[in-house]
C-alpha cells in the first residue's frame, strides 16, 4: 500500500492547485457589504454547499462584491476567485467571463484572449475531471448569472 | 461454514477492478453492495437458457422461468424465517414496498385521528412517505428521537390508543445503530398499532426473523444485499395482506375482467402487477441463498469486528468526528464522520484517487444529518467482503487528505 | 445495415437451446422477447466492473453507473424521437408506467364530468387502470370497438368535450391490428384530450416517433424489445410532468426534507424514488442500441413478411381459425387463433414437445378474447430472429396435433 | 426437420393415453340430473376450464353424477373418469379417492391396493410431467371435495 502517491497524483494536484487551495483556506471579498444593491442565496442541497453573493453596481461597474459560505474546497475558491475576479468589472465584462468559465469547464477549446480575460480562474480547469464536482464549481457562477442578467 | 474473508472475496469479481490505478476498496455497502459471482451468473444464465414470461405459460421456458421465479419467494422466506411464502411481495426496491404499504393499508386505515410514530433517523423513504400519509389523511406523524439511543419511557410518552402505525428503520444508514424491535413490538401490541420495520440495512446484515420479532410489515431492497438492482421485498402478515385492496393495476393482478369489473388474483399475485423483474426476483433467490449458507450470525460478527476496530481508529485520528459515537449500544457496520475543517465532498474525491469508495453528503436522511449541525458527512460502511487491512487504508488515507488540505 | 436473420440469431444465445431435445421455436415474443449477447453482457459488464449506487456518489464507480444509466436515457429518447430526455421517466414496466398516469395525472385532472376513451382490445394493464380511475373519479369509461378496424365515425361518435383522455393501444397483443394514432390525435386535440399511447407492442417492433405523433403519453416494457426483466419506461411531454405530483415518495426524488416537509427533485427524477434498476436501465439502452442499428423500419417489414406468410398458411389449414382474420389493415407480427374442437392448452403442450414456444390463455385481454366466443387461444408472436422456416415448423405440428388429438 | 417423432414422443403418450383421449372425445354421464341434490360450478379463469359437477346423493351413497363443461383434454377427461369412478360409490369412499388423486398428482408414493381404487384414473399419472396441467386434471376433484365435505 503506497500512500505517499497522494501529493504525487496529477489529477489531484490539478484539481486541487496552489491558488484553490489559497483561495480556499484564504477566501477574498468575504465581508459582508452595508447596503448591497443585489443579494443571491444560493446553494446545492445535496452536498451542502451554500454562498451568499452580494453586489454594489453603479454605472454597470461592480464596486463592490462580497463572497460567503460555507462548503468543499472547489466551491468555495470558485467563489472567492469569482468575487477577487469582477470587483470593479464592468457588467458586461462580467457577463463575458461568465460565459468563458463555463465554456472552460464545459471542455469546449477557448483561446489565449479568453484565458487572459479570465486570469485565476483557469485553475478551475482541473475541476474537468472529476465530473461530479463541476456543480460545485459553477455554483457561485450561475448565481452570478442570476443576479446580473435578471434587473 | 468457517467465515473465511479471503475466500469471500474470491467471490466477488469487481474486487480485482483497479480504481485510479489503485485496487477498488469500496467502503459504501450501506447505499449498495457488490455481487458474488453466482449471483452474476445466475442472471445471465437465465437469459441465456431460460428466459420467458411467468405464470400462464405452457411451454418449457415459461414452465422454468416460472419455477425459478417462485422458488426466489420460497429462499426470500427462508432468509427471513416467514412461515409462508404468500407473504412475500416482490417490489422495484424497499422505497416501493413503503410506498405499497402507505397507500393500500395506511391510506385506507388512518384518519386524522390517528398518528403514526417514526424515529428522527429513518431515511427519506421512510419518512416523507408517512409525511404524505399525513398530509393526506391529516393523522399525526410523531418522532421518536434515537440520536442517544432507544429510550423505551420516551417511545412510551409518545405511543398511544390512536398509534396505528410504528415505522422505524432497523439499522440507521446514518448512525449504524440498531433500534431494539424487540422492545418496540410489546408495546405496540398492547395499544394495537401496527409494526413496520425498514429492513433495508438490517437484512442484509445481520439475521432478521419476522416471526419472533412478530413484525407486521418488513421492507428491503435485493441491491444492499449481495442482489440486483431494481428488486426489493414487502413482507407482511396474511391477514393484512388479505385485507389490503391492490396497489397497482394490470395483467398478472386479476383473475377475471369485463368491460365492466375486475376480480383481483390471489395473494402474492394481487399485488404483482405486469410482467414483474424475473431475472431480478431469481437472483435475489441466489443471494439469499448465499447468505444464508455463510450464515446471518457470522455475517454480523465479521462486520461487527470490523467496525469496532474502525472505531478505535478513528477515535485516535484528530479532527474528526463519528456521528452518534456516543450510542454504545448494537451497531452495525456504518461509520458516518466529518472533519473539523474539511468538507466531506473534498474528502470523497481525495479517497477515490486512493480507490477508497466511500460515500459523502446527506445520505438520504437530510434531517437528521442537519440535527448534527453539519449539511453533509462522509460515510464508510462495510460488508463481508471488508477486511481490516481496508480499514486501515482508509485510515491512512484520510490522515493523508488531512495533510493535504489543511 | 441488410436485414441478415441468419446473423441476427447468432447474437441470442437462448436459440442453441434445446427444448425437450428439439432446437427451440421461440414464438412467444408478445410476452417477452429473447435477449441478444450485447445486452446480457452489458448486465454482467455492470455487475463485474461498474456496480454502484447512482447520483450523490463522488467515487469512480458510481461515477460511472450514473453516467451509464444517463446515457441510457438519451438512447431511449432516440428511439422514440423525444426531444429531451428529461421526459424519460424509468418505471418497472408498461404497466407502472399506466398505474403511474392514472394516479399522478388522471387521479387530479379527471372528474364525474369527465370521461375516458379506451378500446375493446387493451391489454388488461390499459383497461383495469383506467376502470379504477373511473370507479375513483365517476368518470366514464368508453370503449371504442376496433375488432373490425379503426373507424373514424365511430370515434368521432364517442369522443366529446368531457373526454380528457384516450388511451389506446398502438398493436393489440391480441389481434396484432396497428392502431392509426395519427387518426386519433388531430381529433383528439380538437377536443383537447391527452392521448395515451401503449406502446408495449408497437415500440419493439415499428418505428414510434413521439414527436411526429404528437403522443401526450407513451408506455412500453424493455423485455418485450430486447432488454431485461423489471424495466420499463414512460414517456410525457414535459410540461404534463412538471405539472405531475410525484408517484411515489423516498430517497432520490427530493431536493430537501425537513422533519416537516420536502421539496421535489427536478424532472424526471421527481418520478424516480428510490434506488433504480440500474442495469436493468443501463441494458435497456444497450437493447434500444441495438434495434436501432438494425433499424426499426427493417424490423416491421421482416415480421410482416412473416406474419403475411404465415397468415397464408393459416387459411390452408382446416379447423384453425385466425382471430380478427377479417382485418386487413396493418398488423403486426402476432397471430391468435383456435381450433374448432382443440382446447388451446392442448395445442400449447402438444406443440412445446416439438420445441415449439407459443402462448396459450386469455392473453391478459379477457373480455376481447370472450367477445370472440372463446375463453382461451393460442397465439403465435415473432420477432427478428423467427424465419420462415419456423413458420413451416408450426403449422406442421398443428397439422400433427390435430392428427394426434382429434 | 422431423415432426413423424410426435406419435412416438412418450411423453406426451403418457400424458395423452388413450384411456384420456377416449374420455375426452366421448365424455361419460354428461346429461344433467333432473333434480340433483348437489351442484357446483367451477372454472379456471386463466386457461377457461369449465365443469358443472351435479350430484344426487341417498343414504351416504352417490346415486346420480353428471359432470359437463368445456375446456382442455385434461380437464374434460379428468371430470369424466371421476363420473364414472364416484357413480354408486359411498361418501366415504369418494372422499378416500379424492385423497388418493391428489396424492398421485403429488407424485407421492401410492400402494397397489390405491391404484386398484382409483382404477383408470391411473391414466391422469401422465400430467405429471407438465406441471402446468396438474391444475386442469385437478379441477373436477377439488370441486367434487367442496361438494362432498361442505353438508
Ligand atoms: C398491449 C400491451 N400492453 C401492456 C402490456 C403490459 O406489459 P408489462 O406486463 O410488461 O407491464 C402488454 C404485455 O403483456 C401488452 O401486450
Ligand atoms: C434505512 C434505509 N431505508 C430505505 C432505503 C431505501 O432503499 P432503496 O433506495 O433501495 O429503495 C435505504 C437505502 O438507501 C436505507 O438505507
Amino acid at each position: 500500500m503506497n500512500m505517499s502517491g497522494l501529493s504525487g497524483s496529477d489529477d489531484l494536484n490539478g484539481m486541487y492547485e496552489d491558488i484553490i487551495l489559497d483561495h480556499y483556506r484564504n477566501p477574498r471579498n468575504t465581508s459582508s457589504l452595508s447596503k448591497p444593491d443585489l443579494e443571491l442565496d444560493v446553494n446545492n442541497p445535496f452536498c451542502g454547499d451554500e454562498l451568499k453573493i452580494q453586489l454594489n453596481i453603479k454605472d454597470d461597474t461592480i464596486t463592490g462584491v462580497s463572497v460567503s459560505g460555507q462548503g468543499c474546497a472547489i466551491s468555495q475558491s470558485s467563489g472567492s476567485l469569482l468575487a477577487e475576479r469582477i470587483q470593479d468589472s464592468s457588467t458586461d465584462t462580467v457577463i463575458h467571463v461568465i460565459e468563458k468559465v463555463r465554456k472552460m469547464m464545459k471542455d469546449e477549446p477557448i483561446s489565449d484572449d479568453d484565458l487572459d480575460l479570465i486570469g485565476d480562474i483557469e485553475a478551475l480547469q482541473g475541476v474537468k475531471k472529476f465530473p461530479v464536482r463541476i456543480k460545485c464549481a459553477l455554483l457561485g457562477w450561475s448565481a452570478l448569472e442570476d443576479l446580473i442578467k435578471k434587473p | 461454514m468457517q467465515f473465511d474473508v479471503e475466500e469471500i472475496r474470491k467471490d466477488f469479481p469487481i474486487l480485482n477492478r483497479k480504481v485510479n490505478g489503485k485496487d477498488l476498496v469500496y467502503l459504501d455497502n450501506a447505499a449498495t453492495s457488490q455481487k458474488p459471482k453466482e449471483v452474476i451468473d445466475s442472471i445471465r444464465d437465465y437469459y441465456m437458457n431460460h428466459n420467458a414470461n411467468v405464470h400462464r405459460g405452457v411451454h418449457l421456458l415459461s414452465v422454468e422461468a416460472t419455477d425459478a421465479y417462485e422458488n426466489a419467494r420460497i429462499q426470500i422466506s427462508d432468509l427471513i424465517n416467514c412461515p409462508n411464502s404468500n407473504s412475500i411481495i416482490w417490489t422495484r426496491n424497499a422505497t416501493e414496498s413503503l410506498n405499497l404499504v402507505a397507500s393500500s393499508w395506511a391510506l385506507d386505515n388512518l384518519t386524522k385521528e390517528s398518528n403514526i410514530i417514526i424515529t428522527n433517523a429513518e431515511h427519506h423513504s421512510n419518512l416523507v412517505t408517512w409525511q404524505q400519509v399525513s398530509e393526506k389523511t391529516g393523522c399525526d406523524l410523531r418522532y421518536l428521537n434515537i440520536s442517544d439511543g432507544f429510550d423505551l419511557s420516551d417511545f412510551e410518552n409518545l405511543i398511544d390508543e390512536k398509534t396505528k402505525l410504528v415505522a422505524v428503520t432497523h439499522m440507521s444508514n446514518v448512525l449504524g445503530y440498531v433500534v431494539p424491535i424487540e422492545e418496540i413490538v410489546p408495546l405496540a401490541r398492547k395499544y394495537d398499532a401496527r409494526v413496520l420495520v425498514d429492513g433495508a440495512q438490517s437484512v442484509p446484515h445481520m439475521p432478521v426473523d419476522v416471526l419472533a420479532l412478530d413484525i407486521d410489515f418488513l421492507v428491503f431492497s435485493a441491491h444492499k444485499m449481495l442482489g440486483p438492482t431494481g428488486i426489493g421485498v414487502l413482507y407482511a402478515k396474511l391477514d393484512l395482506l388479505e385485507d389490503m385492496n391492490p396497489y397497482m393495476f394490470g395483467g398478472d393482478m386479476i383473475l377475471e375482467v369485463t368491460y365492466e369489473d375486475a376480480k383481483w388474483n390471489r395473494l402474492p399475485y394481487k399485488f404483482e402487477a405486469g410482467t414483474p423483474n424475473i431475472s431480478g426476483a431469481i437472483s435475489t433467490g441466489v443471494a439469499a441463498n448465499y447468505l444464508m449458507k455463510i450464515g446471518m450470525e457470522n455475517v454480523w460478527e465479521h462486520e461487527n469486528s470490523i467496525t469496532k476496530y474502525a472505531l478505535e481508529k478513528f477515535r485516535e485520528l484528530n479532527n474528526f468526528n463519528v456521528i452518534g459515537d456516543n450510542v454504545t449500544q448494537r451497531r452495525g457496520g456504518v461509520i458516518s464522520f466529518t472533519h473539523n475543517k474539511i468538507h466531506p465532498h473534498d474528502i470523497g474525491t481525495i479517497l477515490d484517487k486512493q480507490g477508497i469508495a466511500i460515500r459523502t453528503g446527506h445520505h438520504c436522511a437530510m434531517p437528521l444529518i442537519r440535527s448534527y449541525g453539519v449539511v453533509a458527512a462522509a460515510r464508510a460502511s462495510f460488508y463481508i467482503y471488508n477486511t481490516l487491512q481496508e480499514v486501515d487504508q482508509l485510515v491512512e488515507a484520510l490522515q493523508d487528505a488531512e495533510d493535504f488540505m489543511v
